[in-house]
């Protein structure tokens, strides 16, 4: 694996034919590389994913990875992250992974600051269990579980996260891919938690490329620092089928993160263990 | 004096199990033996408290029925605990709070006197005992100086007091040994650890596992780990993974109902070979059930626990040097074969206070890494142990899968590679199980030669030894469960006739092991009801079945 | 002709598994017994898809290694599949994507003829092998009517087409039996659960268990059922609990990561002895493993998931037949004895499609309500069941607990409450014993009195009666593997000098199982690449062993 | 059980003396008396529970009762809701119960807005446990897992619910019984998902009554329908140890609650069998 030179890995890729995933490959691996470029060496990457089809992603790049769990990419990277503060750390995430079965995690991330960038693939379905609605599917979604369609509205993440404590929280569109591939540099190079609410075409199962096409658009960053205009533009677009979608860094703040930089220290662990017997006798 | 007893009682908030452990510490101090058992409820103020602290020259890990001086806060503990007393015990009793056959102390009345705070009670209670036993003002100051860093002086004065104050009943000598280290099960488990290597921990408090959190988030600093408490036991195993990953030896801690929370990630670390060290310390079950009170009723759930098949090691210490060694041999045996090892505790054996005798002497951990060119975290081998690398490595992948997956890591659902990777843990349970096999590993206690054999795991050891003592019984205890060390075992069982098995379990759960294995156990001797039993309880019970 | 195999293969997005159902349910209708085999990988588009249909004049729940006819949509189905047919078979193929010795058919053709869209592909395919085997335009008419709701017209009319255009080669006719209901393991259990008397179904996706949700949601308005899917397991099994005590009959499903998450809430059930439903469906292991590939190897998970111990019952019908019956009984026992009651799946059987005779009388299910008074939640019993309320009934207080409790349901900590409540939980395993050890529960089939016996359970129970067919074996396969069916399934052994083992798992489970009953298998016969075995396939290794 | 009228229950109560529970425990026995008087049957109460000191109420009250597991009231509490509507569901949970091992299903239930009512005895620290920090403990905190102190700041549960889309959202403070008791009241009385984050004195652990005491006050709730105003109230107190504390209810809305009514129907569940059977035929 090591021979080849390239990012991109050797293992067959299986996303259906216009699936928004090629696109988050694609930016992911120009941000890589533009920071390769830039001095950042690619073993200091490792990319985490759940399980869905976000989480393919893993495979298909030649880098260092962890193919975790359903909804379990954020405490695997908080736990890489604590054990090497160098790496740089991204979790690929679904909706349904991130979202439904690993929300507290999200919360618990943003609230710690943990330095990591979750991007979440939100096709707003599970794609891979071949459609059901998700907590970011809009209200009446008609699915495998729900097929008279859903009776609550959809979870505005942009809100909860802002709620939860986030220092960098953003939107993008799996379309308009300069644009997610800036939000990404951006939110790689954050530090501290970074979100990106991906807004991801299933091209199977929900396809909302018109309507995303239509609505989404790029709002200002003029103001990124500020905690109550980032609520406004969080309210704009509630997740349902109305637009105008707003994209963009809608919140990004320094605060401390974690983890904290460890001293290096040469420790004697036999006599610290003496010591501790010591204090006990 | 070779074997006594001392029972001290009251409501939670009274101090009780910290003027316990002081007890313990000062007799431990003077060379003895030393065993604490606390039983409490689950409330954080008032109830009934007690603990019964044992001190004697030989290693004990269990109490008796009978105790030589009741110490009683409180009339329940005098209600509760008279019956216990030995023909010329004595109960010492707060005369403010309790009335009693016995010497009655004013507690209040000393810490009036020095204007102490009303938890120094237990202070004065100490000073009392010490004196009524006489034992020299010169070994309780420093173990008072040592335990109680906060108002020391004031400690020192009210204990001085009761101690000059009270009649002098004996004079209990040092043994001439030297001090022991008087430490929980818990902190013996943290302790054996970090002699392993260990660079991470993380937990969510749970009863009786939390000793171990707490112990190492306090000596964090010292020994320079990571010590973390996330949201959730989901989160805990999780996190785990991810430091193992990137290089640290990691171990985590639950009892009962938290690990069931983690088994998915359990099964996770079988599919993806990474190591983790697994606390699991058991109490009364299912569910909440009794939270305090002790249990052996996880055995085969831990056995089995996640999806799939894949190796795992389970030990189960019954002594703090057990303890010391297993944990220390759980933090290699993970790393060296790339899989979850489980060290299997219970209440009783994690809250309970031992002294020990351990040479801290560390198990030397050599970094079991020989990559393969092009590195393949998946490369199989012989014994099925592939290299491990954690990343960053300059012009290396490393992969990690949760899927069935190639050598390099990356997914696959090719028939052919998903036996390979089958067969490739098998080859390292088998090579595990070699290792593991011998006489170190299967305890061999009471008449070695007796055809009548009592099979049992953990804690309940302690007692079943005491129990059998004067029985022609033999008592084979393993202490790795998974994978079981048959041939050591068969080795010890030759010539049984009759088989017993004691355990804490409502149905029995090594019995289904030792039946795997062909052994038919004749009579289970079963208790249910959280409490370990004393030496007397059991050794009459025993006695019924032989 | 009296057993007939049908492959079709393509990629993910041909419509591969929809085509080989239509195509079975042409042969339901027609009054075969029926089984499809679908196989395909964790992918959405692209790969390779393909099903085995399998028609016959007997019940069939395995398929052969050899096929009648392949239908190829692609070059891949050419290239894997053709070493598979008979010498007289034939290969149907799509022309414009493979090549292939037999009849090439170019289903664009046809689909562009009638501007009908792609997919639609699969419906001239289906056309030309009607016309191949001179099936009755009326017997396929009404079919594709039925199962092709959207455009019909366009999709009848390119059937048509396909179906006049090729060479007929035989003539199949009506067998003169009744069309049979043709459905998923999944769906069948599914019934079963209905007729049981279900009132709600919980659960979050997983493969290969989402076909019980799928099925249960399309159903829900004309059955009346609440079904709902959550943010996760562990929501799953507590949203039953609530509905449970709120009185409302609940089943959950899952497959193995998910189970996982669900222990937690398992034990919980144990303990307050809340009803519950659980379907479990196996797939390759350990963790994420092969999604939509079968395994066996959960089954000593399932057992003994959740710390402590409770009674719980486990079920794993190998028939559609079984299946309606059993889950219809789990219900039943769920509420009987007020414990967790399982069907224990896999992928084979969940998403093998299946003909099936049942008579669908709903078992009856009585109220079995007769509260004491005053009203004790947990009220102790001859056979430790207590009277089970739902709230709200007037003058009475319902308390569940997952704390040990009392009578009433408040957390106690008595020694002697907590021995009786262990007490009560296995007086109700020993009801339930007595109740389900008959030999309706332990299927013997082969040679009945041969003295080579394979004991096997679940899905594979299929391939082994065939498999055995023309062998000197007995077959002897419990349904129920908790509490364990021991004096039927130690008659049905009389007399069995060799004992196999056929498991998909890699190191054996139900070996265990019968190891503790004493039972010590000579061999296991295992397989663990996620693949069913044909019914050749397994004949051979079974002949190499007996 | 049911030969007694009290509501409150014959078992020993093990709350430490000065523990904030009592007040609790008081304020809803109240309010149940109060609705009681007002024609609600007693028996349509449900009272679910945690793990914690908190959880220990339901043994204390003589009412119907669910005593669940760490972190899964809200499950619990939303199945019963589901399977009958009529009745009130009133969720005790614990600030690590609920804002740590459970914080997913919190947000769902809030997403969702089923009709149960959740107070949250928030002392900010694990009781039961014997003092560990918890999601809403303060920057700094020294618990038994944290000796040094812990490194993150506290999660605004105000704000993180109100960006979760909660529909009544409230805080409460033990030592201010009436106030408590009209808020549990209003909360009750609220169709659709209604969350009171009570500061709690722990007298063990956690002992904030001065502080307390000083800084909360009980803010307008002229505007309760207004959600930014909601927002910045809650903005006010980022439970640091810093005030003021505004207390009351800072914000209420109406959106449609699940579970919907079911209408009732007499289905013949032979024949819709039989039917299902005809339709794979
Ligand atoms: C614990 C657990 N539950 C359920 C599943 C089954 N599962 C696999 S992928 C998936 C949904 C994926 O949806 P999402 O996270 O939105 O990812 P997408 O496929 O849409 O990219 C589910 C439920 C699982 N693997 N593990
Ligand atoms: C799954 C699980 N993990 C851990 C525990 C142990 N536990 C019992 S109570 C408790 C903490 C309680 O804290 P909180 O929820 O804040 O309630 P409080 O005691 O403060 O009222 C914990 C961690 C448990 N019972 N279950
Ligand atoms: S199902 Fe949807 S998300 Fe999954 S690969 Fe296909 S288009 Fe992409
Ligand atoms: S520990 Fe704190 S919360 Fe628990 S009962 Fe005591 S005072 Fe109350
Ligand atoms: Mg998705
Ligand atoms: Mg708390």
């Amino acid at each position: 694996m090591n021979s080849d030179n390239s990012l991109i890995s050797d293992a067959k890729n299986t996303w259906c034919p216009g699936c928004g995933n090629f696109a988050i490959q694609h930016a992911v691996k120009s941000v890589i590389e533009e920071l390769e470029k830039e001095g950042v060496q690619r073993e200091e990457f490792v990319l985490v994913s759940g399980i869905g089809c976000h989480a393919k992603i893993v495979d298909y790049f030649n880098l260092n990875s962890f193919y975790s769990l359903h909804g379990r990419t954020i405490p695997v990277a908080t736990g890489i992250k604590m054990a090497n503060p160098d790496l740089k750390v991204i979790c690929f995430a679904g909706d349904g992974d991130l979202y439904a079965e690993g929300l507290d995690h999200l919360i618990h991330a943003a609230k710690r600051n943990i330095d990591i960038t979750v991007i979440c693939h939100n096709n707003r379905v599970y794609g891979l269990t071949t459609g059901q609605y998700t907590p970011t599917s809009p209200y009446g979604f008609r699915g495998k579980s729900t097929p008279d369609g859903i009776h609550e509205p959809p979870l505005n993440i942009i809100e909860m996260l802002l709620g939860s404590g986030a220092s960098f929280v953003a939107r993008a569109y799996s379309k308009k891919i300069p644009h997610l591939r800036r939000i990404i540099r951006e939110a790689i190079m954050h530090p501290g938690f970074a979100h990106i609410d991906v807004l991801q075409i299933c091209a199977t199962f929900f396809n909302m490329t018109r309507f995303y096409d239509e609505q989404t658009y790029e709002s200002s960053e003029a103001n990124v620092s500020q905690f109550d205009v980032a609520c406004r533009t969080g309210q704009q677009w509630d997740y349902s089928d109305q637009g105008p979608i707003p994209l963009g860094i809608f919140y990004k703040t320094f605060r401390t993160p974690l983890p904290e930089k460890r001293e290096e220290r040469e420790i004697d662990r036999l006599k610290a263990v003496r010591t501790i017997l010591q204090n006990y006798s | 004096m070779t074997d006594f007893s001392v029972l001290i009682g009251g409501k939670a908030g009274d101090g009780i199990s910290q003027a316990g452990q002081i007890i313990g510490s000062v007799f431990a101090s003077m060379g003895y033996h030393v065993y604490q058992y606390t039983d409490y409820p689950s409330l954080i103020r008032g109830g009934h408290n007690f603990c019964i602290i044992r001190a004697a020259d030989h290693p004990v890990t269990a109490f008796r029925s009978h105790v030589d001086v009741i110490l009683a806060f409180d009339q329940q503990t005098v209600n509760f605990h008279s019956h216990r007393l030995v023909p010329d015990g004595e109960i010492i009793f707060d005369s403010n709070r309790a009335k009693a056959k016995g010497i009655g102390v004013s507690l209040a009345s000393y810490v009036d006197r020095f204007q102490g705070l009303p938890i120094m009670g237990n202070t004065a209670m100490i000073g009392a005992l010490s004196g009524y036993l006489g034992i020299s003002w010169e070994v309780i100051e420093p173990v008072l100086t040592k335990k109680m860093t906060k108002k020391t002086e004031d400690n020192l004065k009210i204990a001085r007091a009761a101690f000059d104050e009270i009649l002098k009943k004996t004079s209990i000598d040092k043994t001439g040994e030297n001090s022991r280290p008087f430490m929980s099960g818990n902190e013996w488990i943290g302790l054996g650890l970090l002699a392993g290597g260990l660079d991470a921990y993380v937990a969510y408090p749970m009863t009786p596992s939390s000793g171990v959190l707490h112990f190492l988030a306090d000596v964090a600093k010292e020994t320079d780990i990571i010590v973390y408490h996330p949201e959730s036991e989901i989160a805990v195993i999780l996190m785990a993974m991810g430091l193992a990953y990137a290089g640290k030896k990691t171990a985590i801690g639950t009892s009962g109902g938290g690990f069931c929370l983690m088994t998915e990630g359990l099964s996770f670390a079988g599919q993806a070979e990474i190591p983790v060290v697994i606390i699991v310390s058991q109490r009364t079950g299912p569910s909440t059930g009794l939270p305090t009170y002790t249990g052996q009723s996880d055995l085969l759930f831990v056995r089995h626990a996640g999806q799939g098949e894949f190796p795992r090691w389970i030990a189960a210490p019954a002594t703090p040097s057990e303890a010391f060694r297993l944990s220390a041999m759980a933090v290699k045996i993970a790393w060296k074969f790339q899989i979850p090892a489980f060290i299997l505790s219970d209440k009783s054996f994690s809250e309970g206070i031992f002294t020990g005798d351990i040479n801290p002497g560390i198990p030397d951990n050599p970094v079991e890494v020989s990559p393969s060119f092009p590195y393949r975290r998946y490369e199989d081998a012989a014994d099925g142990i592939s290299p491990i690398l954690a990343p960053p490595v300059h012009g290396e992948v490393i992969k990690v899968n949760s899927y069935t997956h190639d050598f390099r890591g990356i997914t696959t659902e090719d028939p052919g590679m998903t036996v390979t990777m089958a067969m490739k843990r098998k080859k390292k349970n088998d090579a595990l199980k070699d290792l593991i096999d011998n006489p170190e590993n299967v305890c061999i206690s009471g008449k070695k030669d007796a055809t009548i054999c009592i099979v049992c795991w953990g804690s309940v050891r302690g007692q079943v030894t005491e129990a059998a003592n004067d029985l022609d019984v033999r008592i084979v205890s393993p202490l790795i469960l998974e994978p079981f060390p048959i041939i050591t075992f068969q080795n010890a069982m030759k010539g049984v006739t009759k088989l017993l098995v004691v355990e804490e379990s409502a149905n029995g759960q090594i019995d289904k092991i030792l039946k795997e294995h062909g052994f038919f156990p004749d009579e289970l001797l079963l208790r249910c009801d959280g409490r370990p039993s004393t030496v007397e309880e059991l050794q009459e019970k025993i006695r019924r079945h032989i």
